[in-house]
């Protein structure tokens, strides 16, 4: 595809903006324009680059960990759209809103554009040399125990280049935070299973029933389970999929289950167990242990009706293979892993295992699997802060100062160290606190490879490639950036590399038998590979290992009133803010929640009854106060919530990072309560309890949804059918 | 009491229209200035809108249209008066007509001027107005002769040409004694230049009168022609509330009822300023009382009547949307309007409020009022409570620069007919002689009969 | 071409399509939407943002009523939610409609324009000329599924809708609108044309899967089709004649059945006879659970 | 005795006299002749007649599609890559050092392409589209470019700077769009049981005794204007 003599990335050469300038309509004039215009040509181009028809790249999709490979619309030297890349297993052509938006990201106005080093409370500009001068002589003398890495989910070659940089000076914290990673979850798989993220062959199941595992909207990655879900809903032989949602507050999974069921929070072990025992498969130890969870005290404990609960059992015995999911709501407990531990051990009693739940391919090149982590890993790097342990701290790739809860006080433990290096595309709320701040490239002017820790199809590897110029000529890749910080201590064997291109390009190479290259000279397979954008590995699949026990399998009653706190707040994970990192790109503050329609701001939801208890409508602004801090935001009344919980929307709330998203709405992260995970240690979510009350004022809500409300009204809108009713076999 | 003293000298007559050339009252100034001001008002609105875009007057996706279009139709029916009283009424030879007819003919276009500018405030690019005539263009494009918008534009556009034309040639005569009275200045000139040398010959009554009858004869259909048509841009369209067949003539009915009750107020507010209390006698006053009194009943009915059809429809969406009327968020304008429209006008039922000034005005008002807001409770509802429930908004208000422009266009009205009886004779003079003439003749007649009979009894 | 003329090609002025002069050939663009599939995530709609030039209107015009979303994802809970007879809970979860420009065969907009700024392509679509609004704002008051948006202010010049560098992004195949004309979804019209002008000079015709809708292709459970409804090989055709649904019918014979249908294809307002171009397939619930 | 009524014949007769006349006269035939657009001064006066005039006017008769590469292959005709005058131009020693050249060359040493103004300027809302054009006229009917590209250029082997000289308005488009044009009936491709042909409105035979097949262009607002 590149024809070689003409350098990769100078047809990417702007064309001019008066090349293919946008056309205005009315307001511009109507008449010829002769001579007015400019049109601005190419000085070399190759054949292939023609004004007005536009060329594709494939890449990888940068806004969430999924790894979506996109495929890029680019025009005269400019990137205008992201489509999905056909060829990926993960999202076959396919995109979420998120993803489309990865060009707002690229092109937005508040992106840093040079490397800023704070004077008192200023930032003043500085060039990479100093930059990286400074940095140097901020390590000399620093042990590696004194020094801390803080990122967000890396994989693929950065990650190897990570790691051999910390080991350089001998640093062993390197210290993974996703804060909405489903770390327990993984714990909770890696005792049932032996991994920690199995394959979910969501469309091989009649039944799924999840207990709040959104994966239509932002459960580890919606694309590809959406694809699955719509096979699933076509059906195995001929027989629609059912599925069912257990969990306290609708997620848009839950929106489109066949059954809606609100469970009193953190009863959903407790619920999964009731379903093995109300099933009457299970032998042994298994049976001894659910022994005690009969219809009665379930249905008491979880207020889920016991005809439900025998009608769950029975389908699920008549419909085989089932698939049974743990997602968020359900872990996000003290007793998280119990819940997790329980869910998986109906998936065993269901003899699901091996048929709907699988060992995903795995990459063969453990230095390149996706770190991983959550906050028990941000919760020692705090703890480590406080005692003042760390001389330096590196942060890229997370804003734990936005996302970290209220209760452990990171903004302030994060002062404590000496010397702050943040690596970011906006002025964040951590990089705010940083002495030097280090521009990056977005994830379309950047190399890289990323490998994707749920495997669709088999192993691949996703190659990350610029789509066009980069837009601001003082951000850096953070490979090239870390490239030249290796340099600084090990200079002879990295010299060779000119830049972090020229690291991918050989370190791929040098696996190009592994990387299925074959008998191809470097050149073709290395232009293959980038017109490809992934490299699809002959992964090894493992069964599965392990077993699901009842050992140590202990679940605590559901927690009684609380008279001070009464209300369960549930902080909910919106489909495209997610934790917030992207709330700067305005397609996603002005696309509505599915659920709500609200736009541009926080709500909390709150079933209609509980309201009317508590005497509030829609958009009363209410105080939730927990026992750490409190907000104030607009009250939505939701019927899809369980009258005990309320639920505020991550994401917003955010105090820097843009025009767009500062000020909107507000951020539940800081009410967090610090309860954690008693097994993993990561934070419990959904333990925090909250009062709430109201202040007085009130707003109308900023929603598309009418006064009408989510009603039809006369004639038919949104049709809906029973299955009894339908005939889909026929359907194409 | 009659309608006009009989013993008036036509010099008399003469002088006193023509006086009102010279000096008016002060309250005409004063109304005068308050018109510009109000004028004023409109047009910073309207810069504002130009440079900012129509989002300014608060519309949305769902309330496209506002108070502009509600306020367009409230004029396009007030014009219909002047046609009423001075074709119909002419066909009909009802001479009490006479000393009024022309003010409300003035009013018929300057109203329907001012209803034009709103077709222009309206539109979210004005400034490409032109592509809705259908003149021969390089672009080879005609409009779209479908769409009942561009009928209206036609529709009112022969309307005011014709209306002009009726109200000049009719002022002809006049015309001439204003330039035979006039010693120089430029009114002299302009006087000499519209009288069109009327020297007042036989030949040219006779041909006069014969073009005055044909063009009165040509306006009234137009004048029903133009409402309906205005009616069938709503009744065209399928939306609810709207689609609805009797609305032709109920718009018109409308119409004439919102005319006749500006005429009383303009009549009140003439008699005063210029003094024309021995022509505009409360007789006079008393029969267009009587006649607003017919026409608000046929209003009612009307509407009633519209009521009814849609109650016994099948169609859910336009109950649901006379529902909305009644109790939702434009309750208080609607049954405003009901009370003001089909209430108050059963005060003009009683005698002794026919000819009550203070009380007329007041009622007149309200009418009008009562009209204004019958335009809008057409317009809005329809738009907050629709086909679509998804798309419902019943919450939308509009902006201060709607209310603005509606407000400036009453100044607008006001300036130019105050200007125009400024200019010309407000009264017809050689029509109220003749009345004059005619009523004195009948009266002799009578007397003579009267002398008959007692001298006959003397004989004996 | 004088008045005259006019008067001659009264019929061609302006016609419904199809008629048997013009039927639609070789193309008839149509959608189907299975309600089933769709999950509501918003993905067609940003999709649609990112391929349309559309603006960002903010929270301020947002709240008035302003968005400018072609396709907008509308949610129903069940009617009897929260009322008598009713569980107070959404149990069976929610319905997703997306709903944008129905591209109607009889479409009430195009008869009302003043100037004829929206009209009826070969193609069966519902055109909408920006430089021949002239903003009267008639159609939108016409359009039963109000799918129509205007520019109730001068987007391109309004702060943070496109600043500096994101300007960039905007799609040069599609005209930015100023203040003042109507919008509305085009079904991708100029990937439409595109693909028209590669067919032709190959001298065939689009064939099927040769192009997509933004909204189509960005959709993560593929519930949108879309395609020539004429070509027989083409999924909406075969969707359509599954349906039993009819094009040029406004009451469907399979609806007139004696008790009803087990179909569930069915246009949305048919009753009102615009003929819509969509057809939307209801959503399925199980009834054993 | 019906003298009265003298006056409303009159007028009526006018009215009829006036609107029967307006009605046939036939609307300005938009302009098909040449309308000479403004003198547009360019960085670099380049002599098109030299280029592509004819031998015995001392032209090289290079085809316009050697240099406008791109007008075949998409929407816009373009303007070759600085890469391309050199390529040729490096090689010509004769015209090395005129003033014109030396400019070029310079842009081509500072790699910076030439700011050229565009002459045929459309309107932004109109999308022209080349490719179309030159398919139907030269590849389909073996037009000589030049005549084909003259439709809306003019005779620019002529001119040394190229200058409008046809008026590139709607009506002038559309005037030829709604001519009969002589269309090939091998483009056909059944489906649904009728033919079709190239986008064009469906051929009818003009001439009967020829058999030619004509049709008009598109007619499609959607055509041009997205």
């Amino acid at each position: 595809m590149i024809d070689s003599g003409f350098d990769r990335r100078d047809f990417l050469k702007v064309m001019g903006w008066g090349g293919a300038a946008v056309a205005l309509s009315g307001c511009g004039n109507t008449s010829i324009e002769d001579g007015q215009e400019t049109i601005v040509s190419y000085v070399e181009a190759p054949d292939y680059v023609i004004p007005s028809i536009a060329v594709y790249y494939n890449s990888t999709c940068a806004q969430c960990d999924a790894g979506c490979s996109i495929n890029g619309r680019v025009r005269e030297g400019r990137v205008l759209k992201l489509e999905g890349n056909p060829a990926s297993a993960i999202n076959r052509g396919k995109m979420c809103g998120l993803g489309q938006a990865g060009v707002q990201h690229h092109y937005n106005p508040d992106r840093l554009r040079e490397p800023l080093l704070r004077t008192g409370n200023s930032g003043e500009t500085i060039t990479w040399e100093k930059a990286y001068a400074l940095i140097a002589e901020k390590l000399t003398g620093v042990s590696g125990e004194e020094i801390a890495f803080l990122s967000g989910g890396v994989s693929g070659h950065l990650k190897a280049l990570l790691g051999n940089y910390l080991d350089s000076f001998g640093c062993k914290n390197h210290f993974v935070y996703e804060a909405l990673a489903p770390a327990v979850v993984r714990a909770a798989n890696k005792k049932a299973y032996g991994v920690e993220m199995p394959r979910y062959n969501i469309n091989k199941a009649k039944v799924v029933l999840s207990f709040g595992a959104d994966f239509l909207g932002a459960w580890i990655s919606p694309v590809h389970f959406s694809q699955q879900y719509a096979q699933f809903r076509r059906g195995v032989d001929g027989q629609r999929g059912v599925l069912i949602q257990v969990e306290s507050k609708m997620t848009l999974t839950g929106a489109n289950a066949d059954r809606w069921i609100p469970i009193r929070p953190g009863t959903e072990g407790i619920l999964a167990l009731g379903i093995i025992n109300a099933l009457g498969t299970a032998t042994g130890d298994i049976a001894a242990a659910v022994k005690g969870y009969d219809t009665a005290r379930v249905s008491k404990e979880t207020g889920v009706p016991p005809g439900q609960i025998d009608k769950i059992a029975a389908m699920l015995k008549l419909r085989s293979p089932s698939l049974v999911l743990a997602g968020g709501a359900a872990e996000g407990y003290a007793h998280g892993s119990q819940n997790a531990a329980a869910i998986n051990l109906l998936n065993q009693v269901l003899g699901n295992v091996g048929k709907t739940v699988e060992a995903a391919a795995a990459v063969p090149f453990p230095q390149m699997a996706p770190a991983t982590g959550n906050t028990a890993a941000l919760k020692s790097l705090n703890d480590g802060l406080a005692a003042g342990k760390y001389k330096v701290l590196f942060s890229y790739a997370t804003n734990p100062v936005f996302t970290a809860p209220g209760a452990i006080k990171f903004r302030d433990n994060m002062a404590k160290a000496g010397f702050k290096v943040a690596f970011a595309h906006y002025l964040d709320e951590t990089a705010l606190q940083a002495d030097l701040v280090l521009p990056l490239d977005s994830a379309l002017e950047d190399w890289g490879t990323q490998v994707p820790e749920y495997m669709a199809d088999g192993a691949q590897i996703n190659i990350q490639q610029p789509l066009m110029e980069k837009l601001h000529a003082n951000t850096r890749g953070m490979g090239d950036i870390l490239l030249a910080l290796i340099k600084q201590r090990r200079a002879d064997d990295y010299k060779k590399f000119a830049d972090y291109y020229a690291y991918l390009r050989t370190a791929v190479l040098q696996n190009k038998g592994a990387f299925g290259g074959g008998s191809a000279d470097d050149d073709t397979f290395w232009d293959e590979t980038l017109s490809k954008g992934i490299i699809k590995l002959a992964g090894t699949k493992a069964a599965l290992s392990g077993k699901a026990g009842v050992a140590g399998l202990k679940l605590p009653a559901p927690a009684e009133e609380d008279g001070q706190y009464p209300l369960q707040l549930i902080p909910s994970v919106n489909i495209s803010l997610r934790d917030g990192r992207n709330s700067n790109q305005p397609w996603l503050q002005e696309s509505p929640d599915p659920l709500t329609t609200i736009v541009w701001d926080s709500w909390m939801e709150i079933h209609p009854k509980k309201a009317a208890e508590l005497g509030i409508v829609e958009g009363d602004i209410v105080e939730v106060t927990s026992r750490t801090g409190s907000i104030k935001t607009q009250a939505y009344l939701f019927p899809g919530i369980h009258p005990d919980a309320i639920s505020i929307p991550l994401g917003q709330g955010h105090e820097a990072l843009g025009r767009y998203a500062k000020g909107c709405g507000v951020n539940p992260f800081q009410i967090l309560d610090a309860v954690f995970d008693k097994e993993t240690g990561e934070l419990a979510m959904h333990e925090t309890r909250v009062k709430v009350s109201k202040t007085g004022q009130r707003v109308t809500v900023v929603k598309d949804e009418g006064p009408a409300g989510a009603k039809q009204i006369r004639e038919k809108i949104a049709g809906q059918v029973s299955t009894d009713k339908v005939d889909l076999s026929k359907e194409v | 009491m009659k309608d006009i003293r009989e013993d008036i000298a036509w010099a008399k007559i003469n002088q006193d229209v023509l006086k009102s050339l010279e000096n008016p009252r002060k309250l005409y100034w004063v109304i005068l200035f308050v018109a510009i001001a109000m004028v004023g008002v409109a047009v910073g609105c309207e810069i504002y809108q130009y440079n900012t875009g129509m989002g300014v007057s608060n519309k949305n996706n769902s309330h496209v249209w506002g108070l502009y279009i509600a306020t367009f139709i409230f004029w396009i029916g007030m014009s219909h008066s002047g046609t009423l009283l001075s074709a119909i009424l002419h066909l009909m030879h009802a001479d009490w007509r006479k000393p009024i007819y022309r003010f409300a003919e003035a009013m018929t276009t300057f109203s329907l001027m001012t209803a034009g500018l709103f077709v222009a405030v309206h539109l979210g690019r004005v400034w490409q107005i032109y592509y809705a005539l259908p003149y021969p263009n390089e672009r080879g494009l005609w409009p779209n002769f479908q769409s009942p918008l561009l009928w209206d534009a036609m529709a009112i556009f022969t309307y005011l040409s014709s209306s002009i034309l009726f109200l000049y040639v009719g002022m002809i005569p006049d015309l001439a004694i204003c330039r035979d009275r006039m010693h120089g200045g430029w009114r002299k000139k302009l006087y000499t230049l519209l009288s069109l040398g009327w020297e007042g010959t036989d030949r040219q009554w006779r041909n006069f009168r014969v073009t005055y009858l044909t063009i009165a004869c040509f306006l009234i259909p137009l004048a029903v022609s133009v409402h309906s048509i205005v009616a069938s841009d709503f009744a065209m369209s399928q939306q609810p509330g709207w689609h609805v067949t009797s609305f032709p003539p109920y718009f018109v009915a409308g119409a004439l009822y919102s005319g006749c009750a500006a005429i009383i107020t303009l009549f009140i507010i003439l008699r005063y300023v210029f003094r024309f209390e021995e022509y505009m006698t409360l007789p006079i006053l008393k029969k267009i009382v009587r006649l607003t009194f017919a026409i608000s009943m046929v209003w009612t009915y009307l509407n009633a009547v519209e009521f009814a059809s849609v109650w016994y429809s099948h169609d859910q969406a336009s109950k649901d949307v006379l529902i909305q009327k009644a109790v939702g968020t434009y309750a208080p304008f609607w049954w405003a309007m009901i009370i003001c429209g089909s209430i108050v006008p059963l005060t003009l039922a009683f005698k002794r409020f026919q000819t009550n000034i203070p009380v007329l005005f007041a009622v007149s008002l309200l009418l009008n009022l009562g009209m204004w807001l019958e335009r809008w409770m057409i317009v809005a509802p329809t738009f907050s409570h629709g086909i679509y429930p998804w798309t419902w908004d019943h919450d939308q208000w509009p902006s201060v620069v709607q209310w603005g422009m509606v407000f400036g266009s009453f100044g607008w009205f006001t300036l130019l007919f105050m200007l125009f009886c400024k200019i010309f004779p407000s009264v017809s003079m050689y029509e109220v002689k003749e009345m004059v003439y005619h009523r004195s003749q009948a009266t002799k007649k009578l007397e003579a009969t009267g002398k008959m009979a007692t001298a006959g009894k003397g004989a004996h | 071409m004088s008045v005259s003329n006019l008067l001659e090609n009264w019929s061609q002025f302006r016609h419904t399509h199809p008629v048997d002069d013009k039927p639609h050939d070789p193309y008839k663009w149509a959608m189907s939407i299975d309600l089933d599939a769709c999950v509501g995530c918003n993905a067609c709609s940003v999709a649609c943002y990112a391929e349309n030039n559309l603006p960002v209107v903010g929270k301020e015009k947002y709240a008035h009523g302003m968005a400018m979303h072609w396709m907008r994802i509308e949610h129903y809970w069940d009617e009897k939610l929260g009322e008598e007879g009713g569980s107070e809970f959404p149990d069976q979860g929610a319905q997703f409609l997306p709903m944008m420009c129905q591209q109607c065969e009889a479409a009430p907009c195009e008869t009302v324009c003043p100037v004829g700024a929206t009209n009826h392509t070969a193609d069966g679509l519902n055109s909408q000329i920006y430089n021949r609004c002239v903003g009267s704002r008639y159609c939108q008051a016409n359009c039963p599924f109000k799918v129509r948006y205007f520019n109730w202010y001068d987007y391109p010049t309004t702060d943070n809708v496109w600043p500096a560098e994101m300007n960039q992004q905007l799609n040069p195949d599609v005209t930015v609108r100023g203040k003042g004309v109507m919008e509305k979804c085009t079904f991708c019209v100029q990937r439409l044309n595109a693909a028209k002008v590669t067919a032709k000079s190959e001298g065939r015709i689009v064939h099927e899967g040769e192009v997509q809708t933004a909204c189509q292709q960005a959709c993560p459970t593929s519930a949108i089709s879309f395609g020539n409804l004429i070509d027989p090989e083409s999924r909406v055709h075969k969707q359509w004649r599954a349906q039993q649904v009819e094009l040029d019918k406004d009451k469907q014979s399979k609806d007139e059945k004696e008790g009803g249908t087990n179909l569930r294809g069915y246009r949305i307002l048919e009753d009102m006879r615009p003929y819509p171009s969509v057809m939307y397939l209801e959503r399925v619930r199980e009834s054993a659970i | 005795m019906h003298r009265f009524l003298r006056l409303p014949i009159l007028l009526m007769g006018l009215f009829f006299a006036v609107s029967s006349y307006a009605a046939d006269t036939p609307l300005p035939e938009p302009m098909t002749e040449d309308s000479l657009g403004p003198v547009v001064e360019q960085p670099i006066e380049f002599p098109h007649n030299r280029h592509a005039g004819d031998a015995d006017k001392g032209g090289m008769q290079i085809n316009c599609m050697y240099c406008h590469t791109y007008a075949r292959r998409s929407a816009v005709a373009g303007i070759p890559p600085l890469q391309k005058c050199i390529g040729c131009h490096q090689n010509i020693e004769s015209v090395r050092e005129t003033p014109r050249i030396k400019k070029l060359f310079e842009y081509w040493d500072a790699k910076k392409p030439v700011p050229w103004k565009k002459v045929h300027d459309l309107p932004d809302f109109v999308r022209f589209n080349h490719e179309r054009h030159i398919k139907r006229f030269i590849e389909q009917q073996n037009r000589p470019y030049q005549e084909a590209c003259g439709y809306c250029h003019g005779n620019v082997k002529e001119m040394t700077v190229a200058r409008r000289s046809k008026a590139l308005s709607m009506g002038w488009c559309a005037s030829c769009h709604q001519k009969d044009h002589p269309v090939t009936a091998e483009g056909g491709t059944p489906i649904g049981g009728q033919a079709y042909w190239y986008g064009f409105q469906k051929p009818v035979v003009a001439d009967a005794s020829a058999g030619a097949l004509k049709a008009k262009g598109p007619n499609d607002c959607w055509q041009c204007h997205k």
